[in-house]
């Protein structure tokens, strides 16, 4: 049996013969999970600045409404939305995948339960994008 | 692909380009019977199994229907039964002190792989389950009986699979992707020795030779002479063309079984098991024929038997289709049930390369070219003979490419994984025993050469003729002179085509002049292995001018025990290039074995 | 037992080899062009693989594999592909068809769009050897390490027997075994492609065959594998794989089985 | 006879894992942190974003308010905890992924858990040493029960 582990081959070496060819046309899975990557990414990058922007009430009430101040601005308010867009796909499919591996069935409905999770992101964002434009563009 | 994939054992040195490896036993053709000889080798001997294809691409995996064994675990059996449906299967030319071992071996074969892992089957006991299979019967001929062990159709994956997995825990060597291209013979006091086999290795293009005590061919068959066949791409015939080249005998090649339910036009494979499991053939008209030709077990019969009565009802008219070209599998009474989970596999090849359902419509079938009954001469401890009964020391062979013979002119069903079940563990063993006792056999000088100037001779053509050309051109001449009918005329015919394409494959091209991964360079060597073994069958097949099992002679209706209730032996026997067989093929005769079943006339 | 004349025989014959023409005279199975762009790579020059274009004169029910075979055999002995079995059991000729992984010889030309050309390449993933031929080597490395085998410690109830297994123990990895390690799966799996150290779908597959079998001993020794760095919980649930496997296999579901045992600590 | 006896694999036996499993929990945290920081997030956003005035109600006597009731300050710093956790988990799963290099893979890594860390230690003290009316800022910034208004 090989002496090497599936863990350390080393495929540095072959690198360049390795070429990438077209792109692969995945179904729902794989979109779901590039979408749910991409999602959280974005997510994680907006945390940082959301906690230390946050963080300035502990600086002065001057500071934070300063920041905070341009979050009301119209592009952080499309910003906003997009990023609120970003977590309610990313949350909903993190359930669908959190059905996929706990519950029996959740394998073979995961397309239909793809398809449920963009529903529902098209109806959570009809329900509060308007909303939020509307604070947002409304003075 | 560096293939010395598993722990390579020995360390090779290389000489002018030319890699040397070292084994005491060296295993050529990882399918069933070569993996089946390597788990008993592995553990006793330094042991190789090279391989032209990765252990399970072999065509083992595609076996279908089941093994034969009598277990008796849904109904009583015997193992003499079995070796009595054996023998008359084989229309009595089956050597019986060979089919006597079969069956009786039989038995601990299947309990060898269950015992590894193979998933079969099961009862509502939990034993192994079984299921009826053509020829097989219960008391000498009374009924069918359930003697198939099985899992789903898909026995011979399964096989592939678990014999597979257990070289993989033995760790046993394999050179994955090495073409064998030669066997080393060196003259030991006059007398030619093994001393190896000379290999490509195909992701290189380099050349290795292995030295070894004792060489197991099990390389499988050839139905690639014929155009319409259930077998592989790559099922050319080398490992018997090899043995051939080298002057040593094959034995009874003019027997090649024509399977009744291949898809029609693709030659794939519907395993007998949906006969066994209750399909009907029927023609045109909707009639179940076989009832008229073999009234007991009709559609059951041996699959010689099938082939010839469906080709008879098309050449009879009564063809199905819009060409009337074809007859037709009924399986629509089964239900989706049976089908989905005793015949998946096969459902679904109907579905998708034919674009029917079996579920609701029969499927179109015609004969197809399936299993090379003859092949390389072996006795009952699977080693090789020279002549009617002297062995070649070191030599073995097991599997479809060597003839035991428990086949004798015609294979009953599930009877060639048992084969290469028992026979790939015999030679294993005796390889072993073998090896603890001799040297190796010093090789020749340069033992590569004859290898290196064949390759070159290729590579280096400025002929003009392709090598799909020549191909397609034996193919169609095989199945159109030398299938399940032949006579004196359509064998002399293409006796003339073969000879022709010889002299043309001289000036054979390739492409491809690069050195790695030369499949066109591959393509034209096993071209030429075809066009050698394609000879032998046709030579043969004149020669013998009676009918009996597979081979049906329509000027020679009747079987003929009083000339031909013997074994033909092939043997080159001068420059294979002059024009006339008779001039480098001389043929022979070998006895048949027989212990207590006389012939009898062959009725079912 | 036959009287069949030679004639007859040889129709019979003929007609056989008009074979893979289509079977009925519908004109719509008239045979058409299709362009094939196929992935090249040289490895005797080594240079960058390149796209290059073949015309093949095809019938609607030929498959991918009969395409490559006619450019081999008509136009360019140099492609290179493998292939064996030619009907989908042997696993050879996993390759991307369409930026889809499956099996040359079980893809239909009418099921793909022919108004325009159809792209084939190697699998990805794998160290790429020549032109639609891949290194299969770390895929096979992958699958030992599982100890794809059964090891049973104790003996069949009756020596010389089978052991007893039920039709439903047996049933329970059925889907599992019918793998072929064509490699299709792992090849389409993402988490895979990123730097090939994924114990990868198949691998996982064929540890599942004997996890789930009644008769094995040793679950615990491959959960404990797979519960690696390289192991399941680098599967994300992406299912190329379950839809690239060309025996049907329900990959995903065999990994999440697998992910589950772990989870409980038994199969 | 029956199948030969085959004594033990001879692959090499894998040494033992040292310590804790982190693919394994972390693929379970990632799915608990997961189902909570959904509540946890769609409340926090709903009350921030979606009652009364949405985005432009936010400034600090808002969020002060807020921070003042312990229920919020739980609240948020349970999300705090989870998300940057479950973030940078994430985010180590992609390094993991996509960083060919140790040293890279290593600096990557080194460089998420010092961000995580640095703002879980920085929110949580901002949570609960936060003083809702700082003396000396203006009263109309403040929230509106700071004894200043
Ligand atoms: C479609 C189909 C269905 C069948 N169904 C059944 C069934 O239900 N029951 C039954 O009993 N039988 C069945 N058979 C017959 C049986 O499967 C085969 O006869 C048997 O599997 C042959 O096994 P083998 O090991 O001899 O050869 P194979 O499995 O064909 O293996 C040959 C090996 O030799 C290697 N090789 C060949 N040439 C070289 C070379 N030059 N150098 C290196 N390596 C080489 C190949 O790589 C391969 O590994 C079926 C056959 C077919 C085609
Ligand atoms: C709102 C509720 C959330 C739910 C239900 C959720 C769920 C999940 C789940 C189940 C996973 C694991 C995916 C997998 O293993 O394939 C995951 C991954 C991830 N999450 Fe979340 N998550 C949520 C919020 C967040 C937040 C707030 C962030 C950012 C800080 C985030 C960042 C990530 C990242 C970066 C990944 C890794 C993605 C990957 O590996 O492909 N998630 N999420
Ligand atoms: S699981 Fe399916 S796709 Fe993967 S190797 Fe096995 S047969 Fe191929
Ligand atoms: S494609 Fe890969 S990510 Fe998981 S579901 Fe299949 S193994
Ligand atoms: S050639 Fe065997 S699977 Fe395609």
């Amino acid at each position: 049996m090989s002496q090497q582990t599936a863990g350390t081959l080393t495929t540095e070496t072959k690198r360049s013969s390795r070429p990438g060819g077209t792109l692969y046309r995945g179904r729902e899975g794989m979109w779901s999970w590039v979408l749910h990557r991409v999602t959280g990414v974005a997510i994680f990058f907006f945390l940082l600045v959301h906690v230390l922007d946050t963080a300035l009430v502990r600086v002065s009430p001057e500071a934070y409404n300063a920041v905070i101040g341009t979050y009301q601005t119209p592009i952080m308010g499309l910003g906003e939305t997009a990023l609120v867009a970003a977590i309610v796909y990313h949350a909903f499919n993190g359930i669908r995948i959190i059905l996929i591996d706990f519950w029996s069935n959740g394998v073979k409905y995961q397309k239909l339960m793809f398809w449920i999770v963009i529903g529902l992101w098209v109806i959570t964002m009809l329900g509060f994008a308007p909303r939020h434009l509307m604070n947002v563009f409304g003075h | 692909m560096s293939t010395d994939t598993v722990n390579p054992s020995s360390e090779s040195t290389v000489v002018d380009g030319v890699h040397y490896h070292q084994f005491d036993i060296v295993i050529v053709g990882a399918g069933g019977a070569g993996m089946r000889a390597a788990i008993e080798a592995g553990p006793g001997a330094r042991t190789a199994v090279i391989s032209k294809l990765y252990p399970t691409r072999s065509h083992t995996g595609a076996a279908q229907g089941g093994m034969a064994a009598a277990l008796a675990n849904v109904e009583e059996d015997s193992w003499e039964w079995h070796t009595f449906d054996t023998i008359k299967g084989g229309d009595y030319l089956v050597d019986q002190d060979a089919a006597e071992i079969l069956a009786k071996e039989a038995i601990d074969a299947v309990i060898d792989l269950e015992n590894m892992g193979l998933p079969f089957n099961r009862t509502p006991e939990g034993k192994i389950d079984q299921r009826r299979f053509g020829g097989h019967t219960r008391d000498h001929g009374k009924a069918p009986v359930r003697r198939a062990c099985y899992a789903a159709d898909r026995t011979g994956h399964m096989i592939l699979q678990t014999l597979f997995q257990n070289c993989v825990k033995l760790g046993i060597n394999f050179f994955n992707e090495y073409y064998v291209l030669d066997l080393v013979m060196t003259d030991v006091d006059g007398v030619p020795q093994p001393s190896g086999v000379v290999a490509i290795d195909l992701a290189s293009g380099e050349l290795h030779v292995f030295q070894s005590k004792a060489i197991i061919f099990a390389t499988g068959g050839f139905g690639k002479i014929y155009k319409t066949t259930s077998n592989a791409h790559t099922l050319t015939g080398d490992g018997v063309g090899i043995i051939w080249r080298k002057g040593l005998p094959l034995e009874d090649m003019e027997f090649f079984q024509f399977h009744p339910t291949g898809l029609a036009g693709l030659g794939i494979l519907l395993t007998e098991g949906a006969r066994g499991e209750g399909a009907i053939l029927r023609n045109a008209s909707g009639e179940r024929f076989m009832e008229r030709y073999a009234p007991t077990i009709k559609d059951l019969a041996p699959r010689d038997i099938v082939s010839r009565c469906m080709v008879q009802e098309v050449a009879e008219g009564r063809g199905a289709g819009p060409h009337k070209d074809y007859v037709l599998l009924d399986c629509t009474h089964l239900g989706a049930e049976v089908l989905e989970t005793k015949l998946p596999d096969i459902t679904e090849f109907a579905r998708t390369y034919l674009g029917v359902d079996p579920v609701y419509e029969p499927v179109p079938v015609m004969p197809t070219a399936h299993y090379a009954m003859g092949g390389i001469p072996t006795n009952v401890s699977a080693e090789v003979l020279r002549d009617n009964d002297t062995v070649v020391p070191g030599l073995y062979a097991a599997g479809e490419c060597a003839c035991v013979s428990v086949h004798g002119s015609n294979r009953l069903g599930t009877n060639s994984l048992l084969d290469i079940n028992v026979f790939g563990k015999r030679a294993g063993n005796n390889a072993v025993a073998y090896v603890q006792n001799v040297d190796f056999t010093p090789l020749p000088e340069d033992p590569a050469a004859g290898v290196r100037a064949l390759l070159d001779s290729v590579r280096d053509s400025t002929g003009t003729e392709r090598v799909a050309v020549l191909r397609k051109e034996l193919q169609d001449e095989m199945d159109r002179n030398a299938q399940v009918f032949r006579t004196d005329e359509s064998l002399a015919n293409v006796t003339q085509t073969i000879h022709s394409l010889r002299e043309r494959y001289r000036n054979v091209a390739i492409q491809d002049k690069g050195k790695r991964f030369n499949t066109d360079l591959l393509e034209a060597i096993e071209l030429g292995f075809l066009l050698d073994l394609a000879e032998v069958v046709v030579f043969s097949a004149r020669n013998r001018e009676e009918s009996r099992g597979g081979h049906m002679r329509d000027d020679f209706p009747k079987r003929d025990d009083e000339n031909y209730m013997k074994h033909t032996m092939a043997y080159l026997s001068g420059d294979p290039h002059s024009s006339d067989a008779a001039d480098h093929i001389t043929l022979d005769w070998k006895p048949v074995v027989m212990t207590r079943y006389q012939p009898m006339e062959r009725k079912y | 037992m036959s009287t069949a004349t030679l004639e007859a025989t040889t129709d019979a014959a003929a007609a056989n080899t008009t074979s893979t023409e289509p079977m009925s005279d519908d004109p719509t199975l008239r045979p058409f062009t299709v362009t094939f762009i196929i992935r090249r790579f040289d490895p005797d020059t080594g240079d960058e693989p390149k796209w290059q274009d073949f015309d093949v004169e095809m019938y609607a029910t030929d498959r991918v594999l009969d395409a490559l075979h006619k450019i081999k055999w008509e136009q360019d002995g140099s492609l290179t592909f493998r292939r064996s079995c030619a009907h989908g059991v042997c696993g050879s000729d996993a390759m991307r068809i369409n930026g889809r992984n499956r099996l040359a010889c079980k893809t239909l030309i009418k099921d793909l769009d022919i108004s325009k050309p159809i792209y084939v390449e190697a699998i990805k993933g794998l160290p790429l050897e020549k032109d639609l031929v891949v290194d299969m080597e770390p895929f096979f490395a992958s699958y030992r390490e599982v100890q794809p085998f059964l090891v049973a410690n104790s003996a069949p109830a009756t020596p010389g027997k089978e052991r007893i297994q039920s039709a439903a123990q047996r049933e329970r990895f059925d889907d599992t075994t019918k793998c072929i390690l064509c490699a299709a799966c792992t090849s389409s799996c993402p988490v895979f492609w990123t730097d090939g150290q994924y114990f990868g779908p198949a691998a996982i597959v064929n540890a599942h065959r004997f996890i789930f079998d009644s008769r094995d001993d040793n679950a615990a020794v491959r959960l404990d594998i797979l519960n690696d760095k390289e192991g399941v919980w680098r599967c994300r649930t992406t299912f190329n794989c379950t839809d690239a496997c060309p025996r049907g296999i329900q990959v995903t579901k065999a990994i999440a089985e697998v992910k589950q045992a772990i989870l409980r600590g038994k199969a | 006879m029956t199948a030969p006896v085959i004594e033990a694999p001879r692959s090499p036996a894998r040494p033992a894992r040292k310590g804790v499993n982190w693919e394994k929990w972390g693929w379970i945290y990632m799915r608990v942190s997961g189902v909570l920081l959904l509540v946890l997030i769609f409340g926090h956003l709903f009350v921030n974003l979606l009652t009364g005035d949405g985005v432009d109600q936010i400034d600090f006597g808002f969020v002060g308010g807020k921070l003042a009731t312990p229920f919020w300050q739980w609240w948020d710093v349970a999300m705090l905890w989870l998300a940057l956790i479950h973030g940078g988990n994430g985010m180590r799963t992609l390094v993991n992924d996509y960083a060919t290099h140790r040293t890279s893979r290593r600096i990557l890594k080194g460089a998420i858990f010092a961000a995580v860390a640095v703002l879980i230690i920085l929110g949580t003290l901002v949570v609960f040493t936060f003083d809702p009316c700082p003396a000396g800022s203006p009263a109309d910034l403040l929230p509106s029960f700071c004894p200043a208004s």
